[in-house]
């Protein structure tokens, strides 16, 4: 028990800032190892509210094949909704959080660092089992495509306006739901430009205008959130 | 290793009030490298708030807190990297491993240290044999103990303890005093709250703070 | 107690290893015959051609998706009255097995149906309450797998396979309920073909195939799972 | 400070058993109280959700008056799911649920307390504030009346078969979600009774069979679920 | 108020490992009304677990706990009765003000306590003023301390108490143990896991958990 210990470490000359992201992405990817079986649990959830709703609405294919982007649009965005705890308020619970906030790097790299690796646990594995619930409500070839294409664009955008929610209702009672309450209004357009593109292709026009709108939210969103989140952080930890 | 070069601490004037009581009003200290501050006091007359102040992660009402002259900017990046802070709270990561936690601990404060050094600090807080052990598993003194660890591969001139030796065997709060003093010999400083007696051979100062 | 509790894994361990080729050589052999039958003994169909020889995989497999979940729920029961270690044990162990045969009965009901009826799925009932038994597998396996505590994951899961049985029944009802109220689904894969009787003696075939292989499957699984807990179970038992 | 001590009560002689609930009820009730609004999120969740679907489908009315009772029983659902970590996450996290299973009252007769408890937080104000969906999608009369009656019998076994679900993931990582996982396949028969029912208003047929299978659903649930629960909680606390 | 009556809790060859490593094996004593049992270790040693099993919250592998001949069901009603259980966390709702937790907990027990004397008991541990805060604002002794209002008011002859003096002050700990007195003179009984030395004028007997 009482061995030597060991001589402290000098302090790195220099602090590569940018290293913060990469530190804060691969703890929590490491941290989603650990927990068994996230990734499939997010995709279950998926795949599971998109079968209920034939059950709630019944089964005939038109009105399915009609209601199919919609859905399938909703569900992953309530799938994200979900699994945003795992983004701060578990950190938050367990004073890792406190931990992050007192590190050297710059907290808005470490909380982008966060968000990608939210996104790289929920909103990809999302994107990549869209179709086969698509196919479920009919869906084909090039409506497939665009859903897939309006995902890949639209969970990251998700991921960061949900990681903005989930700082500011950090340690409030009944934050889940709370959270929800912020956050479902900003979804609003991804949702619209999201399954509007999808709808489109259905409707055999071109999808390119709402596509390029969800790119556009994209970079904004990357641009700002990570500092909203950062800055709405500081300020529940206060 | 040797923090000589460290600037003094000092405390101007902090004031902050919790409702409607004032735990501290215009506090005024400082502290050299070297040296020890220790926060005594009542349940509930502030140590833990002062912590939080010192750590930059709670505003004080007034005053402020001075590295060396230049005012402490709270979370500013390069103040940030001088101090570590041990909560009230063990902040582990349950479902990691306790090496995958100490790691991700070390590599968020930007320490870099090898495999060797990290087994060998954990070896040498008793949890060697644990090292492989998820967090959650860890007694409650365990979890502290992996703090311990943290100090002992901290490279950071400033520590912010609050009640470290809770849950902590008296074989532990051994340790501890014994990390505390080499870190000060080596010119280190900290802030330690606590309710045990400090005796170590290294100058150490204490404040009451107002009764609760 | 602790007889009950430990020594019957280290029975059945032998015992299972015994068991388990027999299992497999007659899974083997059936599901040879069986499947050249369905394929080169068994008549085309005079309306459905030869797709409809997906058949001979697709109920078989169906019917022990659902048939597994009902054995491993009697296990449950087992592992929670008694709390006997192998019981839980065999749970787990069906639990990939039965989950496979619900995945076959839906893959190949899909296949089937975009000849059939040019689409791979439509809400039918029976489509409908297997995928539906598919969820009840991945929520067993998923809580199993979440747990690290063995003794938690056997009780839990138990629990949860009881829950899940006594469900199994109301979803499958209330789901063909449901179908019958909708009645505009054109096509229902009910529609069997008049089993001939050598296709009846097919099928049988393949039904007994799939049982020896559950079987040698569990067995072979129960084995690991006693390997994995060896060190803990000789640790906790005795000494 | 050091005052004298109190003199410490006699223990009342007999314990009055049936307590067990309302003490257990009494206190959700309290914590809901305290965390201020938990009752308005709950709705407010409910009306989003709800209002997204428009937003995913499109605006068509006949489509929309289609899906209406659809729409609001899987938002209904999913609103409880969100809530149940309430249930006993929060009482496990802080410690509590410990003492609870402690307490001298029947571990089943507080589950029961709870469930109710969270029922009366989020199943009925659910139901009250179904019927202005309901408006909103264009339904009328008698499909809002059977849409209440539906909500009102199914809501309780919502909160039933999830408290089971919420008691096998106390403390796991990523519960809420393979919470989801393990509960909403139960949530089937509920689905299609209550949907069911009020589908069968809107085609002007008899719901009275749907609803006396949902009636059936909650009596028998009332009975198992309470057991079961407790059952999970004690494997869950081992 | 007596607990004379009362009969002795007996542990009887109670055996649990965890992982690789066994707790304890075979452990065998008796605690008579009106004595304490101090559980000593250090860290991870055991003591928290034993409790809990003693406590019936966790199940052993091996033997069995007996309240006076009877075999200690877990968890069965009546013998939850006598037994009260403070484990590493205050049990505190953070959004309950103090005295509605207090109450709260009353409740569960069926105690029955009326307002004065909860409000007598949280005065008595020092929180009079604090009374309707929100039991988050509480500092961490001052959790602890509402455990010890409980205890002040409890009526249960058998206490479990895991290390019930972490992060109090000098003057909490005195108190805690005049309560312990008070509780032991009553002939009530009680198992305490800690590391302070517990020098009262009662009947305190010690065991020692194996090292970790
Ligand atoms: C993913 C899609 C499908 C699923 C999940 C499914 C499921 C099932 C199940 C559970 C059974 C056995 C239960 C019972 O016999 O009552 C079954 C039997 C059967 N299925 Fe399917 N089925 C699917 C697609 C199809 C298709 C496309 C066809 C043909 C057009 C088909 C034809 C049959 C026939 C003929 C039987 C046996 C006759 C009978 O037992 O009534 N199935 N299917
Ligand atoms: N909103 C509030 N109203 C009144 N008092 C408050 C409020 N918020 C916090 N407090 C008080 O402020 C104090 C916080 O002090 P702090 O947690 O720093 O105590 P401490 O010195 O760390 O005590 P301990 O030794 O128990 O850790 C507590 O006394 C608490 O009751
Ligand atoms: N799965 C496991 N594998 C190995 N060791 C385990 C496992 N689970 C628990 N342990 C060990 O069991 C012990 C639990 O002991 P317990 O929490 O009762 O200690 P304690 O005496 O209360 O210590 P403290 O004084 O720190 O509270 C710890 O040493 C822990 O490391
Ligand atoms: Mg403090
Ligand atoms: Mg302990």
């Amino acid at each position: 028990m009482n061995a030597v210990l060991p001589v402290a470490i000098l302090p790195n000359a220099e602090l590569v800032v940018e290293r913060g992201a990469w530190v804060a992405l691969k703890r929590d990817l490491k941290i989603s190892m650990a927990g068994k079986g996230e990734l499939a649990q997010a995709l279950a959830f998926l795949v599971i509210v998109a079968s209920l709703f034939p059950l709630a609405v019944g089964p005939e294919t038109m009105l399915l094949k009609r209601i199919a982007a919609g859905v399938v649009w909703v569900a992953a965005l309530l799938a994200v909704l979900l699994t945003l705890p795992r983004l701060f308020a578990s950190d938050y619970a367990d004073g890792t959080l406190e931990q992050l906030l007192l590190s050297p790097y710059p907290l808005p790299l470490i909380v982008a660092g966060k968000i990608l690796g939210h996104w790289l646990t929920t909103g990809l594995p999302l994107t990549l089992v869209a179709p086969l619930l698509g196919v479920q409500y009919g869906l084909e070839g090039a409506e497939l495509a665009i859903l897939m294409l309006g995902l890949l664009l639209g969970t990251p955008v998700l991921s960061m306006i949900g990681a903005i929610g989930a700082a500011l209702t950090l340690g409030l009672r009944g934050a889940s739901i709370l959270m929800a309450l912020l956050v479902l209004p900003l979804y609003v357009p991804v949702l619209i430009f999201g399954a509007g593109a999808a709808g489109q292709v259905q409707a055999a026009m071109d999808p390119t205008a709402n596509l390029s709108l969800l790119g556009a939210c994209l970079l904004f969103g990357a641009l700002a959130a990570p500092f909203a989140a950062a800055a709405a952080l500081k300020i529940s930890l206060d | 290793m040797t923090h000589s070069s460290l600037p003094s601490l000092s405390v101007r004037g902090l004031t902050l009030s919790r409702g409607p009581r004032r735990l501290f009003a215009d506090l005024k200290w400082d502290l050299d490298a070297g040296s020890a501050m220790v926060l005594r006091g009542p349940n509930g007359c502030g140590k833990t708030t002062l912590l939080r102040v010192i750590a930059g992660l709670t505003r004080p009402e007034s005053g402020e807190v001075r590295l060396g002259g230049a005012p402490w900017k709270a979370l500013n990046a390069e103040q940030r990297r001088n101090c570590l802070y041990l909560g009230h709270s063990a902040a582990l990561k349950e479902e990691l491993s306790v090496d995958a936690n100490l790691s991700c601990a070390l590599d968020c404060d930007a320490e870099s240290v090898d495999a060797d050094a990290l087994a060998a600090a954990l070896a040498a807080v008793g949890l060697g044999e644990r090292r492989h052990l998820e967090a959650r598993r860890l007694s409650q003194g365990q979890k502290r103990r992996v703090g311990l660890a943290r100090l002992a591969l901290s490279a950071k001139p400033m520590w912010l303890l609050d009640e470290p030796t809770n849950a902590l065997d008296a074989e532990g709060v051994a340790l501890f005093l014994r990390l505390v003093e080499r870190h000060l010999g080596a010119g280190g400083m900290a802030c330690i709250a606590t309710h045990l007696p400090m005796d170590i051979g290294a100058p150490v100062r204490e404040i009451r703070l107002g009764s609760a | 107690m602790k007889i009950y509790r430990y020594a019957s894994p280290t029975l059945f361990y032998p015992l299972a290893g015994a068991l388990w080729p027999w299992f497999a050589g007659f899974a083997a052999i059936l599901g040879a015959v069986g499947l050249y039958m369905s394929f080169f003994v068994a008549p085309t169909d005079f309306q459905q051609g030869e797709v409809y020889r997906i058949i001979f995989i697709h109920v078989p497999s169906a019917w022990m998706g659902m048939f597994i979940y009902l054995v491993m729920a009697f296990y449950g029961v087992l592992a929670l009255s008694f709390n006997t270690r192998i019981s839980a044990m065999m749970m787990h162990a069906l639990a990939p097995t039965g989950a496979m045969f619900t995945f076959i009965a839906l893959l190949t009901g899909a296949l089937w149906g975009r000849p059939t009826w040019g689409t791979y799925w439509i809400w039918d009932a029976r489509m409908t309450s297997t995928l539906i038994l598919l969820f009840l597998y991945l929520g067993f396996m998923a809580l199993t797998h979440a747990i690290d505590d063995t003794r938690r994951a056997d009780r839990a899961g138990a629990l949860l396979a009881i829950v899940g049985s006594v469900n199994i029944p109301i979803i499958y009802f209330s789901v063909k309920w449901w179908n019958s109220l909708h009645q505009s689904t054109s096509v229902s894969p009910g529609t069997a073909p008049k089993m001939a009787q050598i296709m009846l003696i097919t099928m049988l075939v393949m039904v007994f195939a799939c049982w020896a292989y559950s079987i040698a499957m569990a067995l072979v699984r129960v084995r690991a799972l006693i390997r994995e807990r060896e060190a803990g179970a000789v640790l906790e038992g005795t000494q």
